[in-house]
């Protein structure tokens, strides 16, 4: 920061757009730092919440400044905020500022994947077409009107050969279970829940878009995804913006099916167990049971819990956008995580989100516990047990 | 309209002071500050204020007793009535009985774009007909059902036995579903408008529906239609009260209804001023009475012209005479020795069964009988189905 | 008619309403509404000025209606009316129009809101237009108060009123008075202890001739109104006469159970009975009695000495062992002995046993006794001497030592005369040590020497007179029945034949006896066991017990019987010698004969019979004759009288003798017997001889009724607790055992005792379960179980509400370590710890009882925080400071306040602040995420780390610390609401107590007559709390003196011309206000005035619009409806 | 008139202990709500005449608001109770009258509630703007 006095809100505009987001609850924050104090950036650096609130506040935003991106958008703060400030809302609408005014700089990592969203609908920049590739060999319909639910596996599982087997899993246990699903055409696209936390509101309502008429035209009733993240924005976001079905997370949906007694997985799995609570399953949605029933119902499994687990649960790190940003080492939330696993003597960490996938894979890999650690979504594990 | 028009049209300057009127008004025997003879003579001495500023001006229950004993034929009711629109000019409305929500009601529905729900209670066990060239006149039972149901008087069972009767007789008449208020207790308080409006817009359904005659169960807006309508606006068709209707038929053809059931009761029937003393029919109900098997019908010590008013009209100057009046008329009734009391007008059953629910003296307990609307009793006689329709 | 000319008042209010509403354009407007003669506006309308244009209107205007628009009329319609009184119209001459909190301040939109205004105040002139005069009455006031809530507030308010000589009713939930207050140690920022400046109030408010406080009690009903309102209190069952009850506390500490004392904030015990604190006013106990025992007690009505079984049972199962022996003592002077050897009737009865095991009565009786010793028994305390009269003992086994203790309890001087060389009868030289070890015996008898008793013992007593001689005024006659029934067979008197208590005397006394390899004991009773045991140990080799009856008619205790054969003794059932076979003057063997079961008879008992030739031998070397026990006449003085059985001839009810003064009891009178029942004599002679020596007439106690659990409450109980079945006790092995005379039933270890206690049914309740014991101890026989519940009916004009607060449970932020670290306290435990009275005696510890090396004092827990509650409690940062200063002038620790904002408004606060930040406090400025024992550092180990962000460093902090002190929020109390109900007034979002209006009226309540005053209106400190209170009471004072209450004038009334007496309005009214009745021969309804409260329920079911409600018309509101819907 | 441009007129029959205060404390909060409602003061719900509301309508209020105390919070006991039986006989007769249900609304709305209150006069204008003007009104306007 210069040496200079700061000039109170230097882009008017920027400010409205920040103040319009945070609404009543910003102006009521105190400065009390407890988001600072709960944020989990300062386990590994420092990372002060409440100075970005205060700046937003008073039109103040460092906008140049590295911060703008940092958040996860975990909702540690958010849940405990004495003034009920939606410190996620803020920091949006910051990084839209940015975004869509031009005015300091999109990281370059973020950028890319922000192009590849917005041209062909997923952040990995693959073939629209080749959407649905990863069932070729497994008999999934497409889906038509009066199927009865709707495959959604997000794009990472879609595309990314490692983490296929996400989305391989899920269609297998349907397959097994003979559940009336389909996937939906090669013309869907990105969810838009991370672009939009990470500014792009306008890709974000256009992929929205696309995707409420895709499904509304095929006559798309219920959802099931495999990503938090879908399920959030399906659920809270995409309503607001005409979106008319119902969404259900994959673990909801094998829970269900385990409580109703249509699923048992009867392989043993001797293995020690810990699952990490996504952010947006957990915190922002309040599902923290239902995969812990799923793990608890494969025989011979051990589940173990995290020191923090359920609503203290720490986050990858890949939340907001930050799954395609870099993250330095030494910073990443995921490497706790994998040190607290094997602190645990857990053999595998359960996840049940693909950016928790990603995340704990590159940690376990760059610890070098590969060895002695695996990564794997609940749906991996229940398909084995099948 | 002024005092000096209402005096010529009334005719009271023929009035004679004689005291007659006064003399046997049923009003003035409780409320002795009560005097037509009086009221009549404010009016001739020019004396507006006194006249329609006094809030007795409301309590005349225009049941015509004094007319029809005035030796110059002076018509008081009407005089009063024209009075009262004077008042109503001035702001007064006498006192509303029931906050005046009955009042509000027929204002309301003054309305052109209401679309009200009166005919819900229509069952499958009634038949209408929309071809039909005879229209029953429902009236405000409906609107009676809820407001009066805690004095356990149901308007609609006297509008469903009527029905009844009707389609025994081989008659499917036809209802209106948007019907209004007959206007009847607007133009008796002197609310000429809401009269004018009301009427126009019946009449302008009437047309349309293009029937030939409409078939009143209650006396009040039979009198209406038969007398006031037609100073107002053009009906094009003939009215007649059910128990002339049923008098006629049963004179052409005693056994009309079927079969009627045994009905082994002693009964006294009730002239309601506007079916007596107003449109002289006195023998009507007495003759559909005596054709039911088993009734014997005893007169009360006042009956036909000289009969006694329920105590209240148009839902205004409900005070302790009216009680005092309806009081007396149940004495009369019971005395008798009558088990049941029939009337024809839903307006005496309302007040007779509003009076019976009072608290009463205690050592002086309102006269309590049994109370039946004519149709209700003619319903329950006719043989298949034959439920009384309550 | 009067002409009407209205004058129109609009209020800028500053820019509150002229901001939003366009007050000119609105006056003018309002200038050209019908009647109105005079349309201003004016910046304050409800200042002096503002009051005076009205006041100048009417008088020079002439105006007589008035319409103010302006804020709520709740807030300012009796300000302007009183202006419109004192300008000379009467004051229901008024209307008045809400454009503030209506419409300026919800809404933005100018033109709109002017529009509203216009709206609003054009309704109002229409509706004054109809405004009548209104005559204002008045009714006397009950100057009678009630306050409820005996904290510092409810104190100080009935103080005041009750020194203006008027009668104030005190109603107090808690057995003590004092509050909140009272727990505090000392208060900020003067440091003044909180104790010495409430306790002389709570004196005084205890002693106030004016003040009748009603303490364990609860307001139940509350109807009436100002003046008048009539009150039910309920006045909890203490089960203690508070009349009697002096407040010494021994109840309390008698008390078996103890629970977590409120008052101590759980960081001390209480008993069941129990006064909250040292200066509890009343100074009475209470009885915490919460539901009825699960038990009938059949344990304490079965035993012969009715000894308290639940109360030393508790007490076990509480761990305090000595105190259950002294629950024994006060009735058993031989727990020891009976710990081991009685029969234990208690067990039999347990009503434990009718669902799964009874308790283990004796075993833990025993347990306690022999824990006590081992923990080295404290020497019993001489009795002192009050009675003149010295009592003699003859013989010093049960009975005698029975007597003799009761006796020197009671201040007698007594003597005991034993004729053996050793003090304990038949204990002493009739049980085998392996039963009852000499030591266990001789502890017994020396607590009962340590009280005073006199032993002589090898002075056998010939004469009674020459003890009368000595001055002594009664005997008593314990001697026993220690002689051996002879059995009259042949051979009895053969060398070799030994009779059973000549056997064990001698071998208690350490005779040695010689016995053969085999060895036959006559006989099924206990001597028979004993003598048989004793020989096994003796070394004989083959041991036969010989009984005539069945197994099922053997008396001896069966526990010892089975114990017996485990030590390899063999029992010939159903056989009796019929001849002792001696050879040269030895035994060789008995000659016996089968016997079989005859039939039953008269009494129900079969008898055997013999079997005709079923003789058979047993070869034994020695007979020991175990068939009974008789008196021995010889030992005893020549005078005294006999009965056919041969035992002493007494009176059976006072146990005296054929000689004046002399009593007896025991086997000497009831023939052999057990231990229990001796004891039981002893203590009745004693009862007998007390009242024999002060020429008294003996009263007869009612012996106990066993009462059995119903199948029901069996059925209850097994609902509630699952099965446990009783704790066993280790034992010798028996190949052990009969090597030696070692005790063979081992004791509980403590754990097992307090296992096995914690069974009973009776201790399994909550609270008391009435064991009695402090109905026992308490001196002014206070304690009255048959209490219940009074309801007392008050009348009183006035009432005031001060029940005070809750403090937040800071549990519910998972995050701060409040129950799950025991370090981790609210701020009221903390007073607790701090205070020189508390459970710490003023010392700041930590729950391992070391002082602290620095400590966190964390602000805002659970206030200024929307997901708990969004005010702030006023009080905690300035008792956050509190706290770090006498952490760190009682303690060497470091202080940080971990704040948000520093909030020290009052008197001395900021100073006090000051003063802090010179004693070394830290201030850290952010509010904690969280407290955590996980370390990273090594620093950190072992500590609690409290995490926040320094805000105005910008900087994570990290402190560790040994204490975390949660200024915990003040919250509402939990009942709010039900009291709120009971009393009609309103409470806000946040719970408390709504007050009339914010700032003008804050004692007030929207009810007339109901003041509140403290915390339960909003989180105040003590100067706060006493000035409302001072206020509340002067609300309430100014009402008594001025003696009458203003009636609703706004109230029902009825036309009587147009009444016809329907009786519809009398249905309707909750108050009983109309009357329907005959006025002037005709039947109209009339309003009671006082009982109308202008709620107007009967005018919307009049039926002929005879009711009116007076200032709420059918035309006052229909106008102004009318008005509103000209804008529709 | 267009649709989108019509406010409907509300009056408000608020009780002097709970609602008329909780009206103030909305005031005072300065909780916003829309200037489509003007309140009439009643000492208890329970004294709400059927003719005040039936009076409202004939002057063309588009909405009536019946509102006053929870049940347990009435400063004269059971006016709530008696309130809503006049509601329920009311509701009968308007109903045949043809008139919209939502157009009478009785609401309990404690000192409290400020917040409710508001969100209570939100609700009703939205409900009432999507019904359109009352028939009532119309009379009036065709009259004009």
């Amino acid at each position: 920061m210069n040496v200079k006095m700061d000039i109170l809100s230097p882009y008017k505009e920027a400010t409205d757009v920040i103040l319009e987001a945070g609404g009543e609850p910003l102006k009521l924050c105190y400065q009390c730092g407890l988001c600072t104090a709960v944020c989990p950036w300062n386990l590994v650096r420092s990372f002060l919440v409440r100075r970005i609130i205060h700046e937003a506040q008073l039109g103040a935003v460092d906008f140049g400044s590295e911060d703008v991106w940092t958040c996860v958008t975990c909702r540690a703060c958010v849940d405990r905020c004495p003034r009920g400030v939606e410190i996620i809302d803020v920091m949006r609408a910051i990084r839209r500022a940015v975004a869509s005014l031009g005015i300091g700089a999109v990281p370059d990592a973020l950028r890319i994947s922000a192009k590849n969203i917005a041209g062909v609908g997923n952040p990995l920049g693959e073939a629209p077409e080749g959407r649905n590739d990863w069932a070729k060999d497994l008999k999934a319909k497409d889906f038509a009107a009066g199927t009865e639910v709707l495959y959604f596996p997000c794009c990472i599982p879609s595309y990314d050969p490692d983490v296929k087997t996400v989305a391989r899993s899920v269609a297998t246990i349907f397959n097994e279970l003979k559940i009336d699903y389909g996937l939906i055409g090669t013309e869907a696209k990105c969810c838009g829940e991370a672009i939009r936390k990470a500014g792009h509101e306008d890709t974000f309502q256009s992929l929205a878009q696309n995707n409420i008429d895709l499904f509304a035209s095929n006559g798309v009733k219920t959802v099931v995804v495999s990503s938090p993240h879908c399920y959030h924005t399906f659920k809270h976001e995409y309503p607001e913006l005409g979106g008319k079905f119902e969404v259900i997370h994959i673990t909801q949906y094998l829970a269900s099916l385990i409580k109703k007694g249509s699923l048992k997985p009867s392989k043993e799995i001797n293995k020690k167990v810990i699952y990490s609570d996504p952010c947006y399953l957990g915190r922002h949605n309040d599902i923290y049971d239902d995969p812990r029933e799923i793990l608890r119902s494969i025989p011979a499994l051990g589940l173990v819990e995290f020191p923090d687990a359920r609503e203290n649960g720490l986050c990858c790190g890949g939340g907001g956008g930050r799954i395609w940003m870099d993250t330095a080492k030494g910073e990443r939330f995921s490497d706790i995580r994998v040190e607290q696993a094997a602190e645990k003597g857990a053999d595998i960490i359960a996840v049940a989100c693909p950016y928790c996938l990603l995340n704990y894979r590159d940690s376990v890999l760059s610890m070098g516990k590969a060895e002695t650690m695996q990564v794997k979504d609940i749906t991996e594990l229940v398909a084995q047990a099948l | 309209m002024n005092l000096e028009d209402i005096i010529q049209e009334t005719k009271t300057y023929y009035c004679l002071e004689c005291g007659k009127c006064t003399s046997v008004c049923p009003v003035a025997r409780y409320d002795t500050s009560f005097s037509p003879r009086m009221m009549i003579e404010n009016a001739l001495l020019g004396f507006e204020d006194e006249l329609v500023l006094d809030k007795e001006l409301f309590s005349c229950l225009t049941c015509y007793t004094c007319q029809s004993e005035c030796p110059s034929d002076v018509d008081f009711p009407v005089f009063v009535r024209k009075a009262r629109a004077i008042a109503q000019g001035r702001g007064q409305r006498g006192i509303c009985a029931h906050s005046g929500q009955l009042q509000s009601l027929a204002r309301l529905m003054t309305s052109p774009t209401i679309k009200q729900k009166r005919l819900e209670w229509l069952s499958q066990e009634y038949r209408v007909s929309e071809k039909s060239d005879v229209l029953l006149w429902v009236g405000c039972a409906p609107y009676f059902e809820p407001i009066f149901e805690d004095i356990e008087l149901s308007a609609l069972g006297i509008t469903k036995a009527s029905l009844k009767i009707l389609n025994s007789l081989g008659i499917e008449p036809k209802l209106l579903p948007n019907e209004r208020c007959c206007g009847h207790d607007a133009l008796w308080t002197g609310d000429i408008e809401t009269f004018r409006k009301l009427a126009e817009h019946n009449a302008a359904q009437i047309k349309e529906a293009g029937v030939k005659k409409i078939v009143f169960t209650c006396p009040e807006g039979y009198r209406t239609f038969k007398l006031d309508y037609p100073n107002h606006v053009d009906l094009g068709c003939e009215v007649q009260h059910i128990s002339e209707l049923l008098a006629e038929k049963i004179g052409r053809n005693p056994d009309v209804l079927g079969k009627l059931k045994e009905i082994k009761k002693k009964v006294t029937y009730q002239d309601p001023c506007r079916l007596g003393r107003h449109l002289g029919v006195y023998d009507a109900p007495r003759r559909v009475l005596e054709s039911i098997p088993g009734i014997e019908l005893v007169e009360m010590k006042h009956s036909g012209l000289e009969s006694i008013c329920c105590g209240t009209s148009a839902f205004t100057n409900c005070d302790s005479c009216s009680n005092k009046l309806r009081s007396e008329r149940l004495s009369e009734a019971v005395a008798t020795g009558a088990e049941m009391l029939i009337t024809a007008c839903p307006k005496c059953q309302t007040h007779f069964r509003c009076a019976m629910v009072d608290k009463g003296e205690e050592h002086r307990p309102t006269p309590k009988i049994e109370i039946m609307d004519l149709a209700n009793l003619v319903a329950n006689a006719i043989g298949e189905g034959g439920k009384s329709s309550k | 008619m009067e002409e009407i000319r209205t004058g129109v008042y609009i209020c800028h209010c500053g820019s509150n309403i002229a901001g939003v509403v366009n007050v000119e354009e609105v006056a003018r407007y309002v200038g050209t509404l019908p009647n109105v003669v005079v349309s201003r506006h004016y910046r304050y309308m409800c200042s002096d000025p503002g009051q005076d244009l009205i006041k100048k209107d009417i008088k020079e205007l002439g105006i007589n209606r008035v319409v103010v628009a302006s804020c709520s009329p709740r807030m300012h319609e009796p300000t302007f009316r009183k202006a419109v009184e004192d300008g000379g119209l009467n004051p229901y001459l008024y209307e008045h129009a809400n454009i503030r909190e209506h419409c300026s301040w919800v809404h933005d939109d100018k033109k709109l809101a002017t529009n509203k205004a216009k709206d609003l105040i054009r309704a109002a002139v229409m509706r004054v237009s109809h405004h009548e005069p209104l005559v204002i009455r008045e009714v006397p006031l009950n100057p009678n108060v009630l306050v409820i809530g005996g904290g510092i507030a409810g104190m100080q308010a009935a103080l005041d009123i009750a020194n203006g000589q008027n009668k104030v009713y005190l109603v107090e939930r808690e057995p003590s008075i004092g509050g909140h207050m009272a727990q505090l140690d000392r208060t900020f920022p003067t440091l003044d202890c909180s104790e010495c400046i409430l306790t002389p109030k709570m004196s005084d408010v205890g002693h106030h001739p004016f003040i009748e406080l009603l303490a364990y009690s609860e307001v139940e009903e509350v109807s009436g109104s100002i003046g008048s309102f009539k009150v039910k209190v309920r006045k909890r069952a203490r089960y203690v006469d508070e009349n009697k009850c002096v407040g010494c506390g021994d109840c309390e500490e008698k008390c078996p159970r103890r629970t977590d004392s409120e008052f101590e904030m759980g960081l001390a015990k209480r008993g069941m009975a129990y006064i909250p604190f040292a200066q509890a006013i009343p100074n009475i106990a209470t009885i915490d009695k919460r539901e009825e025992r699960l038990c009938k007690a059949a344990c304490k009505e079965a035993c012969p000495i009715r000894m308290n079984v639940l109360g030393y049972v508790s007490l076990i199962k509480e761990g305090r062992f000595r105190e259950a022996c002294e629950v024994m003592r006060r009735t058993n002077p031989l727990p020891a002995v009976c710990g081991r050897v009685c029969y234990a009737p208690c067990e039999e009865a347990c009503n434990r046993g009718q669902f799964d095991e009874h308790i283990a009565i004796r075993g833990l009786k025993r347990f306690a006794v022999d824990y006590e010793l081992k923990m080295g028994k404290h020497k019993a305390v001489p009795v002192e001497r009050s009675k003149e009269e010295k009592v003699a003992i003859v013989g010093s086994g049960p009975s005698g030592l029975a007597c003799a203790y009761d006796l020197v309890r009671q201040g007698y001087s007594v003597t005991v005369f034993e004729s053996g060389p050793e003090a304990g009868g038949i204990l002493r030289w009739g049980i085998p040590e392996y039963r009852l070890p000499k030591t266990v015996l001789a502890n017994d008898i020396g607590h009962i020497q340590d009280l005073g008793v006199e032993i002589k013992v090898d002075t056998p007593v010939k004469r009674l007179g020459e003890i009368f001689d000595q001055g002594y005024k009664a005997i008593f006659m314990g001697t026993g029945a220690g002689m051996s029934q002879r059995m009259g067979i042949p051979g009895e008197d053969s060398p070799g034949v030994l009779h059973a208590l000549d056997f064990l005397r001698q071998v208690n006394f350490g005779v040695k006896v010689d016995l053969g390899s085999k060895v036959a004991i006559i006989g099924g009773g206990n001597a028979a066991v004993d003598a048989a045991r004793v020989a096994g140990r003796l070394g004989v080799e083959e041991v036969t017990v010989v009984y005539r009856r069945s197994r099922d008619e053997m008396p001896a205790i069966p526990s010892e019987i089975e114990e017996m054969e485990h030590e390899g003794a063999k029992i010939q059932f159903l056989a009796a010698p019929v001849k002792i076979l001696s050879d040269n003057n030895r035994v060789r063997g008995i000659q016996c004969i089968r016997m079989e079961m005859g039939e039953p008879d008269a009494s129900g008992r079969r008898r055997p019979v013999p079997v005709k030739g079923s003789e058979f031998t047993v070869e034994v070397d020695n007979v020991i004759m175990a068939i009974g026990q008789r008196v021995d006449k010889a030992m005893l003085p020549k005078e005294l009288a006999y009965t056919d059985w041969g035992t002493l001839s007494v009176d059976p009810v006072t146990l005296q003798t054929n000689i004046d003064g002399v009593f007896a009891g025991g086997d000497v009178v009831s023939g052999p017997s057990d231990v229990i029942a001796a004891i039981a004599a002893g203590k009745r002679a004693a009862c007998s001889i007390d009242a024999y020596l002060r020429g008294e007439e003996l009263s007869v106690e009612e012996g106990g009724k066993v009462e059995r659990l119903s199948e029901e409450e069996v059925t209850k109980v097994k609902e509630r607790f699952a099965s446990r079945n009783r704790v066993g006790v280790s034992k010798l092995k028996p190949e052990t055992r009969v090597s030696g005379f070692e005790e063979v039933e081992h004791t509980y270890s403590p754990d097992e005792a307090q296992d096995e206690a914690g069974r009973c049914l009776a201790s399994l309740v909550e609270g008391c379960f009435e064991c009695g014991e402090c109905k026992e101890v308490c001196e002014a026989d206070a304690v009255d179980f048959d209490q219940t519940d009074q309801i007392i009916e008050l009348e009183v004009g006035t009432i005031i509400v001060a029940t005070g607060y809750d403090q937040f449970d800071p549990s519910v932020i998972p995050q701060y370590g409040y129950k799950k670290y025991d370090n981790v306290l609210t701020g009221l435990e903390f007073e607790r710890l701090t205070c020189a009275a508390g459970p710490t005696e003023g010392k700041i510890l930590l729950k391992d009882g070391r002082e602290p090396e620095s400590v966190a004092i964390v602000h805002c827990v659970g206030s200024r925080d929307q997901n708990y509650h969004e005010y702030c409690s006023r009080v905690c940062c300035m008792y956050g400071l509190k706290y770090a200063h006498l952490v760190r002038e009682l303690t060497k620790a470091d202080a940080y306040e971990f704040y948000i904002d520093m909030r020290c408004f009052g008197e001395g606060y900021e100073e006090f602040y000051k003063r802090l930040s010179e004693e070394g406090v830290n201030f850290i400025r952010g509010k904690v995420a969280k407290v955590t024992d996980e370390a990273i550092t090594d620093e950190e180990k072992g500590k609690l780390i409290v995490v926040s962000e320094d805000t105005l460093l910008g900087k994570i902090v990290r402190v560790p610390v040994d204490m975390v002190i949660l200024c915990s929020a003040l919250e509402a109390r939990s009942d709010a609401d039900h009291v709120a109900r009971l009393l009609s007034i309103n409470r806000r979002t946040d719970g408390f107590f709504l007050e009339r209006h914010v700032k003008l009226d804050p004692v007030a309540t929207p009810t007339d007559g109901v003041f509140i005053a403290g915390c339960c209106e909003a989180p105040r400190d003590i100067p706060d709390t006493v000035a409302q209170a001072e206020a509340a009471a002067g609300k309430v004072l100014s009402l008594i003196s001025k003696g009458t209450v203003t009636l609703e004038a706004a109230i029902s009334t009825v036309d009587e011309a147009i009444c016809h007496g329907c009786g519809r309005c009398e249905e309707i009214c909750t108050f009983n206000a109309p009357k329907v009745a005959i006025k002037n021969g005709a039947l109209v309804s009339s309003i009671n005035e006082a009982l109308c409260k202008g709620c107007g329920s009967c005018a919307v079911v009049c039926p002929t619009g005879a009711i009116a409600i007076r200032h709420f018309t059918q035309d006052e509101i229909l106008a102004q409806v009318a008005a509103l819907a000209e804008a529709c | 008139m267009l649709v989108a441009e019509f406010e409907p007129q509300i009056i408000a029959f608020c009780c002097n202990w709970c609602t008329y205060a909780a009206a103030d404390l909305a005031g005072t909060a300065r909780v916003h709500y829309p200037p489509n409602v003007r309140i009439v003061r009643v000492m208890c719900s329970g004294m709400v005449n059927p003719i005040y509301v039936l009076k409202a309508f004939e002057g063309g209020a588009d909405g009536v608001l019946v509102a006053g105390c929870h049940l347990a919070d009435c400063h004269y006991l059971d006016g709530p109770v008696k309130c809503d039986a006049m509601v329920d006989k009311l509701r009968k007769v308007l109903h045949v009258l043809g008139l919209e249900d939502e157009r009478l609304r009785r609401e309990m709305v404690s000192t409290s509630e400020g917040v409710l209150f508001a969100r209570v006069i939100k609700e009703m204008v939205e409900q009432l703007k999507t019904i359109g003007p009352s028939p009532f009104k119309v009379k009036m306007e065709a009259l004009a």
